[in-house]
């Protein structure tokens, strides 16, 4: 089995790289086979480690232990079930309560972390360094990274203000919080390479050890 | 908004909360149970939170009442039009990717806005537009959107549900499949603006190599670069955002993105009080952030 | 009923869940343990509707005929033979781990290995210092590559007079500096959105998520 | 020349890189790594950690982002194992439930750890930032059995994890926004300690939390792999692979070095 799996995973490898000739049936047939396997290995995970534990365990305890209260577990499990709403299309617009109800959660629940970890922290890491400044505590390469580090923060802010046009001071502090973008991203995309390229380095390893077994 | 009828659901949905939150109680008695009912670290984020919903809210009644908000022009929405032109020219059909986003995101809703915006135009001139969608939710959404659209410009026969359809949620079976119909469809312009992961590079590539004119747009910082590398034209982050308001037009979004600038303006504000008052030795700026207890 | 209802539901699970944050309570902290159990249990529901959308959209292509609809064959004997291995045991079943292994690994795997030479390609093609903006974006990448890759290091140490490590140092300093800046920049901007979105949504001004119609 | 220099077909370029990952693995060249500081953050504060303590760890990635995340989950999960922590596994995406299971169970094997005394892999749950949340409640209400379905509490390394008390640190191994989830709503929330292991893709949007210390640390990619290998003394495919690395980087700047050269000199002519 463990030698068939070896073979069956190295056709599939080469059809999908026989894309990087151009579009044809092999890479087509992998796609296609994929998308299949991806769908049926996330209905199983769904079902198995999502919709069973979460709402039919507790619906057949409320059914079994006939306790009227537990039945309010129902509620939700009945709006969960609105879902199949979009089989009948008259009645499609139900499955607007459970979205609902998922959105207004994401939404109330975000507003005060993201106030609290991506604002408040965010600034207060960016004072922080000053109150270092103060009591003597940096070096000099360390109050110009400091120094730098707030430049960078209020052009970039500036950058995305849009209610005022980009001309004159604002104009300028904007282009150099563009200059320190593009070096943002100038960096993401040497990371991405080294990302990327690992990706490719370990399908070889496995075509060249597990399969041809040259190393 | 609320009509009357919906008073009783209103009680009961309280008194379901209620019961079931005494059974967590039950079930789940911590040790030390803090029984205040306000977090008092919290005191100002609560009021931020406060300030800032009023911000966002005033901003948008008053762009709603006629209030005129000014919106910075924003490079590379020029391009919406000269895609569009170049396309129906060329006879070539537009490629409209949303993302991998749904329909909780910014990106995703903003995308859909200026998706809506483009599907008057093509309306207009019939230009094929295709959307091949990844999440089933912004699918139905979206074709309901275009399909207002081509209502509004009184095309209603132009408009082809077929042309918006569900492609797969696997993410790189997505990617392969609208790749695989770059190549075979050779859209004249393609629009990729949403949230991206890592197919952004694989799509903007394989557009680029099919002479497609790239207008792209995401608020996923880490695929910006890709973007680019490789398109005509990149939106990047909230310029997203604005761009969706900037060309509908539409009250809510430049009312929100005004009061967004004035978070901003705070923001700015603080960070340059904090760091003059840290420097003579005042701490109380840097206090108001500090993590909560 | 159609909009009113999805609207007023938004509004009390979104506000609850807002609130309650601020309040240490027993009775609040209940309440936020029962809202989360609620979307735990609503959530995996959703799958309903990708699987009816992918069925229904491969349907027609096969009714239809469009190109390569003999493809979707291959989608529903994929999608049937995971089903039929794992649903009946779940997932700890031998042959529906052995069909991920080295069916469905090795071709996600592969695929994404795809972009190692697309930006490669793309480097070459579309990587140009056109403008001051992408001659730095150009420069930082070069440094942060090279600071990456052992042989950087290797080749400073032994070709230079002047410092240890100096690539890798470089692109540490990068990371921590105009980097961090600008990310936070791009961190405080977005988080704003992000907050004005929600408070969109939860009072119903926002209501692109019910599509369109009455 | 020049034109035919500035559109050769890609697949030249594939060919080029498809030669620069394989004659480097087929000779096994290896170079020295340099560890730095984000990466010996997380590895010094799972060293400094009491014997058995607890860890989380996140398995939050999918077949496409296998190759940088697991040799790190394999590095990390050693030392672990070497140093009595014991490891919580769980994953919020359901592809990542059949990879953290397979990486868990072939290195304890190898440790000769002991499942659900060691260490415990409770599988994956739909929910995303409401499994986070949860989880802050009590873990059983999340998960109330582990990946194989022995219930909690008949696990007796869970017997005194109820919830984030226990759990000196969140290790996310990500390849998506997960560790922002993480941040937001565990950290914040629960001050919870949360350290990540990212692709490369990643990492720079991360660094303003390692200043902030919001993040303990982070590991970039392969790299990250690597430099763990390297702390723990255990050099594995990772240091192999950024051997393997460097060849294609050193390819990828001499591409970009010639491509602008080029485009230079064809602006130059045309005006």
């Amino acid at each position: 089995m463990e030698v068939l799996g070896i073979w069956v995973a190295a056709f599939f490898t080469l059809c999908i790289y026989s894309f990087l000739y151009r579009d044809n049936p092999f890479y087509r047939f992998a796609e296609h086979l994929f998308v299949g396997l991806s769908v049926g290995y996330g209905i199983v995970f769904s079902i198995h480690q999502g919709l069973i534990p979460f709402a039919w365990d507790p619906f057949w305890e409320a059914i079994t232990k006939r306790e009227f209260m537990g039945l309010l577990k129902l509620i939700p499990i009945f709006i969960g079930l609105l879902f199949f709403a979009r089989v009948v299309p008259k009645y499609s617009w139900l499955i607007r309560y459970p979205i609902a109800i998922l959105i207004g959660i994401g939404a109330g629940r975000a507003i005060p972390n993201v106030m609290d970890a991506r604002i408040f922290r965010q600034v207060y890491g960016t004072l922080t360094p000053f109150g270092q400044i103060h009591a003597g505590a940096l070096g000099f390469f360390e109050i110009f990274g400091a120094i730098l580090m707030l430049v960078g923060v209020i052009c970039t802010l500036t950058y995305f203000f849009f209610s005022i046009e980009h001309r004159g001071a604002v104009g300028g502090i904007s282009k150099v919080g563009i200059i320190f973008l593009m070096v943002g991203f100038g960096s993401a995309f040497g990371n991405t390479v080294m990302g990327r390229v690992s990706l490719l380095i370990q399908r070889v390893d496995f075509l060249l050890s597990d399969w041809l077994r040259l190393i | 908004m609320i009509s009357k009828k919906m008073i009783p659901l209103f009680v009961l949905l309280v008194v379901v909360f209620g019961y079931s939150c005494n059974l967590a109680f039950a079930q789940e008695a911590p040790a030390e149970v803090d029984t205040r009912l306000f977090h008092t670290g919290k005191i100002w984020i609560f009021v931020s939170v406060i300030l800032f919903s009023y911000a966002i809210i005033h901003s948008i009644y008053h762009a709603r009442s006629g209030g005129n908000i000014f919106i910075r022009r924003i490079a590379g929405l020029e391009a919406v039009d000269e895609a569009i032109g170049r396309s129906t020219e060329m006879g070539r059909p537009i490629l409209y990717i949303l993302g991998l986003g749904t329909v909780g995101d910014v990106a995703t809703i903003a995308s859909m806005n200026i998706l809506s915006q483009v599907a008057r135009k093509t309306a207009d001139y019939e230009t094929p537009l295709r959307v091949p969608c990844n999440d089933p939710i912004v699918l139905n959404v979206v074709r309901e959107m275009v399909k207002a659209a081509y209502l509004d410009e009184g095309r209603p026969d132009a408009y082809s549900e077929d042309d918006i359809f569900f492609v797969t949620e696997s993410q790189f079976a997505y990617a392969a499949a609208v790749d695989g119909m770059m190549v075979r469809e050779k859209p004249a312009a393609v629009f990729l603006q949403g949230t991206f992961y890592a197919e952004s590079l694989i799509l903007a590539e394989t557009g680029n190599s099919v002479g497609a004119i790239q207008i792209a747009g995401s608020d996923s910082d880490s695929q910006l670069p890709f973007f680019i590398t490789a398109c005509d034209y990149t939106l990047i982050g909230e310029e997203l955002y604005a761009a969706s308001a900037y060309l509908s037009r539409e009250p809510m979004l430049l009312g929100s993105l005004k009061g967004q600038d004035y978070g901003k303006f705070i923001l700015f504000a603080g960070i340059v009080l904090g760091v003059t008052l840290e420097l003579v030795g005042i701490t109380w700026v840097t206090t108001f952030f500090q993590e909560v207890k | 009923m159609r909009r009113q209802v999805p609207l007023i539901l938004c509004f009390l699970f979104g506000i609850v869940m807002m609130l309650v944050e601020f309040s240490p309570h027993p009775i609040s902290e209940g309440l936020r343990a029962e809202v989360i159990k609620w979307d735990l249990i609503i959530g995996p529901f959703a799958l309903v509707i990708g699987v009816i959308t992918l069925v229904h959209t491969h349907v027609i292509r096969v009714k239809r005929r469009v190109e390569h609809w003999q493809y979707s064959y291959l989608v529903f004997f994929g999608m049937i033979v995971m089903v039929a291995f794992g649903l009946p045991t779940g997932p700890k079943n031998e042959v529906f781990e052995w069909l991920f292994d080295n069916v469905q690994v090795p071709m996600e795997a592969t695929m994404f290995s795809l972009l190692a030479f697309f930006i490669a390609s793309a480097s070459y093609r579309a990587f140009r210092a056109r403008t001051l903006e992408a001659t730095l974006l150009l420069v930082a990448a070069l440094i942060v590559m090279i600071g990456n890759a052992p042989i950087g290091d290797v080749l400073w140490n032994e070709l230079s007079p002047v410092g240890d490590n100096i690539p890798s140092t470089a692109r540490q300093w990068i990371l921590d500096n105009p980097n961090l800046s600008s990310r936070r920049g791009i961190i405080l901007g977005v988080s704003l959105g992000v907050i004005s979105q929600s408070i969109r949504i939860i009072f119903g001004i926002e209501r692109s998520y019910l599509g369109g119609g009455d | 020349m020049l034109e035919k220099l500035m559109s050769i077909d890609r697949r030249i370029v594939f060919v080029l890189v498809a030669v620069a990952v394989i004659i480097p693995t087929l000779l096994k060249v290896s170079f020295p790594i340099t560890v730095s500081q984000p990466t010996r953050s997380v590895y010094d504060f799972i060293d400094e950690l009491p014997k058995d303590s607890t860890i989380l760890m996140a398995f939050n990635y999918g077949p496409s982002s296998l190759a940088e995340l697991e040799p790190m989950a394999a590095a990390v999960l050693r030392h672990c194992f070497r140093k009595n922590v014991r490891v919580i596994g769980m994953t919020l995406f359901n592809v990542g439930a059949r990879l953290g299971d397979r990486v868990m169970s072939e290195t304890a094997a190898e440790m000769g750890a002991v499942d659900g005394e060691d260490y415990v892999f409770l599988g994956f749950r739909p929910g995303g930032i409401s499994v986070i949340l949860g989880m802050g409640t009590a873990i059983d209400s999340v998960f109330d059995a582990d990946y194989r379905g022995k219930p909690l509490s008949e696990i007796p390394m869970m017997q005194d994890v109820r919830n984030y008390d226990r759990i000196a640190l969140v290790l996310d191994l990500a390849s998506s926004a997960t560790p922002e989830a993480w941040i937001v709503y565990a950290n914040t929330k629960y001050k919870q300690q949360v350290a990540a292991g990212v692709t490369g893709v990643m990492v720079s949007e991360l660094y303003p939390y390692i200043q902030s210390r919001q993040l303990v640390g982070l590991m970039p990619g392969l790299l990250g792999a690597a430099e763990y290998e390297t702390l723990i003394d255990t050099p594995e495919k990772a240091t192999a692979g950024m051997s393997v690395q460097s060849f294609v980087h050193l390819l990828i700047f001499v591409l970009v070095v010639v491509g602008n050269v080029a485009f230079f000199i064809q602006r130059r002519r045309t005006q």
